[in-house]
């Protein structure tokens, strides 16, 4: 089932996607979202730039992806209609805020004519309610200006449908008492506009179906809890750090869609955390490798321009091996792109974007709560192997929530770090058979020692132009990355165990991938999802999952980077590349469609 | 912690052979801050020092600390992350005119308005010296250097001002060649608690030799060059027979008698400002010493303060705290 | 060229949609450099904007003018290619308090003391609008963000001095709620021939309301703020009764026939400073207007006067020239 | 033949280099250079860490690299005869000063024991000269302090090593009196020195041979000049520039070993060249995009630290495609690394390193003499297909010298530039059939537009947040740039027309592997060396040549980056990699030796 709110950026449709996202998580559904609102902060009212829409999948069943197109749509406005209408299934359910369709307000959206009697939404079940006035009425005795009034209008439309999915109202009832706290008259009117929103549906049978998502019935028993990705990947690093023993310390600048991750750490002030807003993005991965020269786990965070203003300190951070998170949320690109869309377009910049040869391990996120998992495995990999990690996340992600089934804490696997403390043979380059470095840190007796950017003496640590000495230490820092292979495992293909299709996919095409070669699959096709969480270094035993299948595709938000890579590294099999680079993420359809042709081609 | 030994300079001495340019400046600023840490009453293993890229900061590798020898421009940037993580620790940057100000500059004035609690010496040759000499942020306007083969067009900064603007709560000079005076300035940074910005005149012998000769050579230094001392009246000349008088925003010659007591620590950074001013005037002489030193929280203090402060209210956070809040729900 | 018509401010507007909040402050300085631009007596074509990222970086596109909405901090520098590539151009770049000061601190700094010849508008409204209100380093201390959700642990830059400090030769300060005044600071930032640098205390109304009310609503700004004319006494106050009066690096409030006539030309940047230390006194009002206004070439005037110099001694060289040096042999 | 001169920093084997080579390209020799002095300005005298060396390889056959081994080594103390002696050919010729080698002198280089004496070079035909003795004593009777004198000893043996090569004395003579013109009691003491050298070789007949090199028999009719690969840079930047009708505008940061170019250029005011030496390598850039965004060409010159500071504005470029020529001299990497070494290891950073896809064409040069033709092509690149263009150059070409036979001026081909100017339907992103957009400079009357990072409509320019745009703007910068090949020509194998190993390489390997190949092509081995210029794109008609071999191999100073790429272009071809890292050229004899292994395998 999936359902998008659209409406004017200053309608509130993020807050009732919001919350009809948390209602439906308490009562089981599995569900994804996706947000999508304008880049400008405002865009004038009414128009189609200031459309912002956020879409809810949810289902019994495990689900992916925030659903294909939608089957019911809330449109609060003509621009909204006009710039959504498209994407509703057809016979979707569409619901339409007639009190804004004024000659005025179609021409913002820039309309000759009215789409609601013009003929554009035949095909669709529209449903007309004037939701201005029906709050206004809602509101008539309370005392409000009109303008607060009119602000009620999306619970209003939230409460019409909690009633078409049969949804409580109490947990949104709780929410608008805690947030107007101190504004009771606001909590009141908006509670007001909600159940009335809700009695409207149930009283006037408005719509002709009235859905019952039943409680996913074989999901896994535990605690749950709705998570988005920035929220689970910022959790995700302080956990990490807990796990190797260490204090997080987080150096960062503000960039959209990675802000969150600097926002939700800032609140972790008890939880051992430091965060320090910086001037730039340079000095924001500059105070975290000092902050892991001095002992504690430094971590940064950014999108895909600022990554590439961290390069060039991420390369001293290979050099010095000093153990650092750094998270790309990725956006539309290039240059400043399209800073609130998705894409998959900085994967070579992560695994190439940097002077000389600076290997670094890259891993990429696949759904909000794994990002969880993922921010976890960086802080292992920085740790254990004394080396900057890359963690890439996108918009999609990050933006995205979904019930995630909270691990058993004491299930999750401490990785502490022992730092050097004996002065007897002590050399800051001496390794440990990962070719990890001694770790010692300022304040520790006896330990001095200078570390920097210039090429170090294999053994020493000093500086050192010796020819030999540059050959061995450029094969032990990547013989050292290479090695993290040992420590992760093989993934493992999902569906047909052999046989005519792979797909090949990293990041957050995972559910829409996932979703699409099920469906196939059921149908009786051979085809297969390999999920890659590692992209550098690739796992081991690639190869030989590689060789089960007649073909492999690479279905990416971006021109086909990791095909290029895999291409590169397994010459023996073909990697076909699926691009769309439209700021939107994959449709299970479209995958579906694009995979059922590949498997006709010759 | 062990009783503490008193350290001498020569324990500041790592085993790494100095690698300057016979008679380059460095090697003086080298001993002064040798000889500065030894008497600052700090474990050995609690100093670090990070630098950038130029000669000058090469530095980390000839002293027995932790050190790193950073990139270029960005040794200010490290050096917050460094005392932030741990305010135990002493932290020097050391950085020069090319490092501090030019690449480096938006760090050098962020930490400063910060008030991150580190020393920081700019080692100031008026030229870049490891790329072979190029001019710099405070290369004169008109002179020939290698990129400015017709005379450098860019007016240079003045470093004092740039950090009294930026809101540094302490800011001094000095200069190679008067390792004494060296010494008072280093100890008085030292003992500062917060940002001290200290430009150090540095002569580079190869690529820009002499540059401040008319200031620091021995036989007009007392003319060329005022020592502000705070408390003090402000006398210069060989025979320390004249002062220099504050009348508003003028600052005029006057008798020692008549000189008028400078004070580093005045609310308003503006008579330090002013005083910066004489730089431009040829029938001034320099100031040297400590032209402001005033206390503001600093930083990394701050942050500790903060991090106790919402663990105090909050209480200490666990593992399980930051999983489980209090919107979860059971599937069974 | 032809006879130049006279331009109107709505000649400026371009065919794109204003975007941004209702109620922005943003909007009166669009209209202001509108009017100031079309009074500047400058062909239309010969204007550029150049801006970096933020909510006041959308300027150009709502200019027709030829402009660049580039990238985060880096308008300074742009700015500077375009008119040293062209000092025909009338430049001017749009900034914020994040992008100007944060991460394009150094090259704000830097164009400062260079004395680009272009008009530096920031639009510091204290706060990344954009990014949807996380501390800039213009933020008071203490302050809750986004980003610091505890209160804020920076000491913020003071613009106004941070420029001086920086030597830069024009520096002004006004407010979006005062068009009348805005129109006369950028006017007079238009006619100064270098680096202009004008704050503008901008509201948000989203991410920092009323941020600077306190100096700036109508009921209290003629006592909160004093207007400083070059050449007029400063006045301020309800009444225009309260003058200040500067003695030395003291300013006191006293009658206003007793106020001290304000001096933006004057030689050293020291009583421009001083003024601004205002900012820190709450019993003070806070100086608006022109702080600093003084004559010194510019760079791209210099950069073609030495292109000329070079060309005029040497002759101009062709192609052949550049190839067949006098060192070439040959080969029969 | 080829002769190294070695000693300390301070004893002016730069210099002494410099003017051997320069007096050899006057006799008509063919020949190369390589300097290799310490990172550190000056390191303590007499260390091994102050060793400075030039070597020069000269022939009368056309050459490609400046020499393998050695066949004389001049050795003005102990570091650097310890140093160096390894390198030198059995049986080659030492000379050696034994007037730096007392007991200090030993104890400075860290030798027990004395070289001279303790057997260490038996095998090679040791010359021994007190050259600091011989020099005070021709110098007896001149009004010099004795340091003054002492420091001649450079050009006693420069006078000596030209006695052996049967050099004219007569250029430097004349260098001398330029340089000392207001010194003229240096420049007779240098010429006195230098003339005792000569005639002391001459009269003692020290050594056993004295060699004549012969002119070169068919070097190619023409002018000829000896060129440093940064001077024939600067001098190809000036000169595309022109070619495209425009001023050249340079931005820039000083930066090992790029910093001559910058140097260079700024010594050019009265060729147009305006240059910026900016705050720092991001303000370099970005200075250039102005002046282009301007209408002159913008340019910025760095090595691979600054590279990677300039990744962010260089996407800000790509799409608001202006034309600009970002120059790569590439050094060793990764972070700080060897600064004043050799190394190609930035070709994928020059590749991929940018946010989103953000194509831009990459061109090596290949020697010195190239690098002008290479800068011209950049130019043309950047100005016909308004783009930026990655112009890598490296170490090795940048300080080395060889003789260029210089261009007929009337025979460079102009491209020239048009600027739009006329405003009936002017649009700022309609394109030419290159696809190349429209360049209208600011100063035009009714051409006022606005350019920025955001995503551009395709028609018209302006901002757009439409997928459907957003995909087929993606599309068009990539076509675009894949476009360019239509312009390039197909490189031709250089020995056998097809066989059993093809090498490809690039960049400053050239040379290395074209003696290599020619010498085993010589002996009966069907091999050829195909060499790219063009990396991005990749010119046709690869594949067909690709296919006329057996094996293929790529040498490269890095780790394999060219042959990563060519293997995701080209899967049904093997592309073995031979990696050299150690801040130094590829050996003729080292490839030659690997190849021939290669042949054998299975
Ligand atoms: C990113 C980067 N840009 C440029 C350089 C080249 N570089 C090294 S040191 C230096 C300037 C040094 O000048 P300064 O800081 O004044 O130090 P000094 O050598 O004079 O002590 C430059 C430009 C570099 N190493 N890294
Ligand atoms: C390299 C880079 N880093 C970060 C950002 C995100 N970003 C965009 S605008 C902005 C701050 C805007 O603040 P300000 O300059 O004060 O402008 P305002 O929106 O307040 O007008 C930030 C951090 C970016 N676009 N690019
Ligand atoms: S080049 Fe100058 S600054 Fe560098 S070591 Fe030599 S004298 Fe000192
Ligand atoms: S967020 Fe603030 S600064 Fe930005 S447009 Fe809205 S009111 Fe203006
Ligand atoms: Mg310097
Ligand atoms: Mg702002």
């Amino acid at each position: 089932m999936t359902i998008r709110f659209a409406g004017d950026s200053g309608d509130g449709m993020q807050l009732t996607g919001m919350q009809f996202t948390a209602t439906t998580a308490t009562v089981g559904n599995d569900l994804a979202t996706f947000p999508d609102f304008p880049a400008e902060i405002r865009a004038p009212a009414g128009t189609r730039a200031g459309v912002s829409g956020y879409q809810i999948h949810f289902s019994s069943r495990d689900i992916y992806t925030p659903g294909d197109d939608p089957s019911v749509l809330v449109a609060m406005n003509p621009a909204a209609l006009i710039t959504n209408y498209k994407d509703l299934k057809p016979g979707g359910i569409l619901l339409v805020n007639t009190g804004a369709f004024t000659e005025s307000d179609l021409k913002k959206a820039g309309l000759d004519s009215n789409p609601l009697t013009d003929g554009t939404l035949s095909g669709y079940r529209v449903v007309k309610e004037d939701i201005n006035q029906r709050t206004m009425e809602a509101l008539a005795d309370t005392e409000l200006s009109k303008k607060d009034k009119l602000r009620c209008k999306n619970f209003y439309t939230l409460g019409m449908v909690y009633w078409l999915y049969s949804r409580p109202l109490e947990p949104t009832m709780e929410w608008l008492k805690e947030k107007f706290a101190k504004k009771p008259e606001l909590a009141e009117a908006n509670t007001k506009a909600l159940k009335a929103g809700y009695n409207h549906g149930e009283l006037l049978r408005l719509f002709q179906g009235h859905y019952e998502v039943p409680k996913v019935e074989n999901a896994p028993k535990g605690t749950y809890r709705n998570i988005m990705g920035n929220e689970a990947l910022a959790i995700g690093l302080v956990a990490g750090a807990r796990l190797a023993g260490l204090k997080a310390f987080l150096g960062s600048y503000p960039i959209t869609p990675a802000t969150d991750i600097l926002q939700h750490m800032s609140l972790l002030k008890n939880y051992d955390v430091i965060t320090c807003q910086m001037e730039d993005e340079i000095a924001g991965i500059c105070t975290a490798i000092g902050a892991s020269f001095a002992g504690r786990l430094g971590m940064t965070t950014t999108s895909g321009p600022g990554l590439a203003l961290k390069t060039e300190a991420a390369g001293l951070a290979v050099i010095t091996e000093l153990p650092l998170v750094i998270v790309d949320v990725q956006r539309g690109g290039p240059s400043t792109g399209l800073p609130t869309k998705v894409e998959q377009s900085d994967l070579l910049q992560a695994m190439f974007g940097r002077n000389g040869e600076a290997p670094i391990p890259v891993i990429a996120c696949a759904t909000p709560s794994d990002a969880f998992d993922c921010a976890v495995e960086a802080c292992r990999i920085a740790t254990q192997y004394m080396t900057p990690v890359l963690l890439l996340s996108d918009n999609y992600i990050a933006n995205g929530a979904e019930p995630w089934k909270l691990p058993v804490i004491d299930e999750l696997k401490p990785f502490p770090v022992e730092f050097a403390t004996d002065p007897e043979g002590f050399s800051p380059y001496s390794r440990d058979e990962k070719l990890a470095r001694n770790w010692a840190k300022p304040g520790t007796p006896g330990l001095m020692h200078r570390i920097g950017g210039l090429e170090k003496d294999a053994v020493t640590g000093n500086v050192s132009y010796d020819p030999e000495n540059h050959m061995k230490m450029t094969e032990i820092r990547e013989a050292k990355i290479m090695g993290i292979r040992d420590s992760i495992p093989t993934p493992q293909p999902h569906g047909a165990e052999s046989g005519d299709l792979l797909v090949v996919a990293w990041g957050s095409t995972m559910g829409a991938t996932r979703a699409a070669v099920e469906r196939l699959h059921k149908e009786g096709v051979t085809v297969a999802h390999l999920h890659l969480r590692h992209i550098w270094p690739l796992p081991q035993g690639l190869d030989e999952i590689f060789s089960r299948y007649k073909k492999i595709v690479v279905p990416e938000m971006n021109m086909g980077q990791l095909a290029r890579l895999l291409q590169s590294e397994y010459p023996d099999y073909r990697f076909k590349k699926f691009s769309k680079v439209m700021g939107k993420p994959f449709r299970a359809r479209e995958l579906k469609a694009h995979f059922a042709e590949i498997l006709e081609e010759k | 912690m062990s009783e503490l030994q008193q350290l001498k300079a020569k324990d500041f001495k790592s085993d790494q052979e100095v690698r300057w340019c016979p008679g380059c400046g460095d090697y003086s600023i080298l001993s002064g801050v040798q000889a500065t840490m030894a008497d600052m009453g700090v474990p050995q293993e609690n100093f670090v020092i990070v630098s950038g890229i130029g000669c000058s900061s090469r530095f980390p590798y000839y002293m027995e600390t932790y050190g790193m020898h950073s990139i270029h421009g960005r040794a200010n940037a490290i050096a917050t992350g460094v005392k932030v993580a741990n305010p135990d620790l002493s932290v020097w940057v050391i950085t020069g005119d090319g490092d501090g100000l030019s690449i480096g500059g938006n760090h050098m004035i962020h930490s400063l308005r910060r008030n991150v609690d580190m020393k920081i010496i700019l080692f100031n040759n008026e030229i870049y010296g490891l790329t072979k000499g190029q001019y710099s942020p405070t290369t004169p306007m008109g002179q020939r250097t290698k990129t400015s083969p017709y005379g450098s067009l860019d007016a240079p900064f003045n470093p004092i001002q740039l950090a009294l603007g930026a809101g540094a709560t302490f800011v001094a000079r000095t200069m190679d060649v008067n390792p004494k005076h060296m010494k008072t300035v280093l100890r008085a940074a030292a003992e500062h608690k917060g940002a001290a910005f200290v430009e150090v005149w540095q002569n580079c012998v190869i690529f820009n030799d002499g540059a401040f000769k008319s200031w620091t050579e021995k036989a007009v230094r007392d003319e060329e060059t005022v020592n502000l001392v705070a408390g003090e009246k402000m006398i210069f000349g060989k025979d320390q027979d004249k002062g220099l008088k504050t009348d508003g925003c003028k600052i005029e010659i006057c008798s020692a008698e008549d000189a008028s007591v400078w004070d580093p620590t005045h609310e308003s950074p503006g008579p330090a400002f002013v005083m910066s001013q004489l730089d431009n005037d040829p029938n001034m002489p320099r100031p040297m010493g400590v032209l402001r030193s005033v206390s503001r929280p600093t930083l990394d203090q701050q942050v500790w303060d903060q991090v106790g402060a919402v663990t105090g209210t909050k209480g200490e956070g666990s593992l399980k705290d930051l999983l489980y809040t209090k919107d979860v729900w059971e599937v069974k």
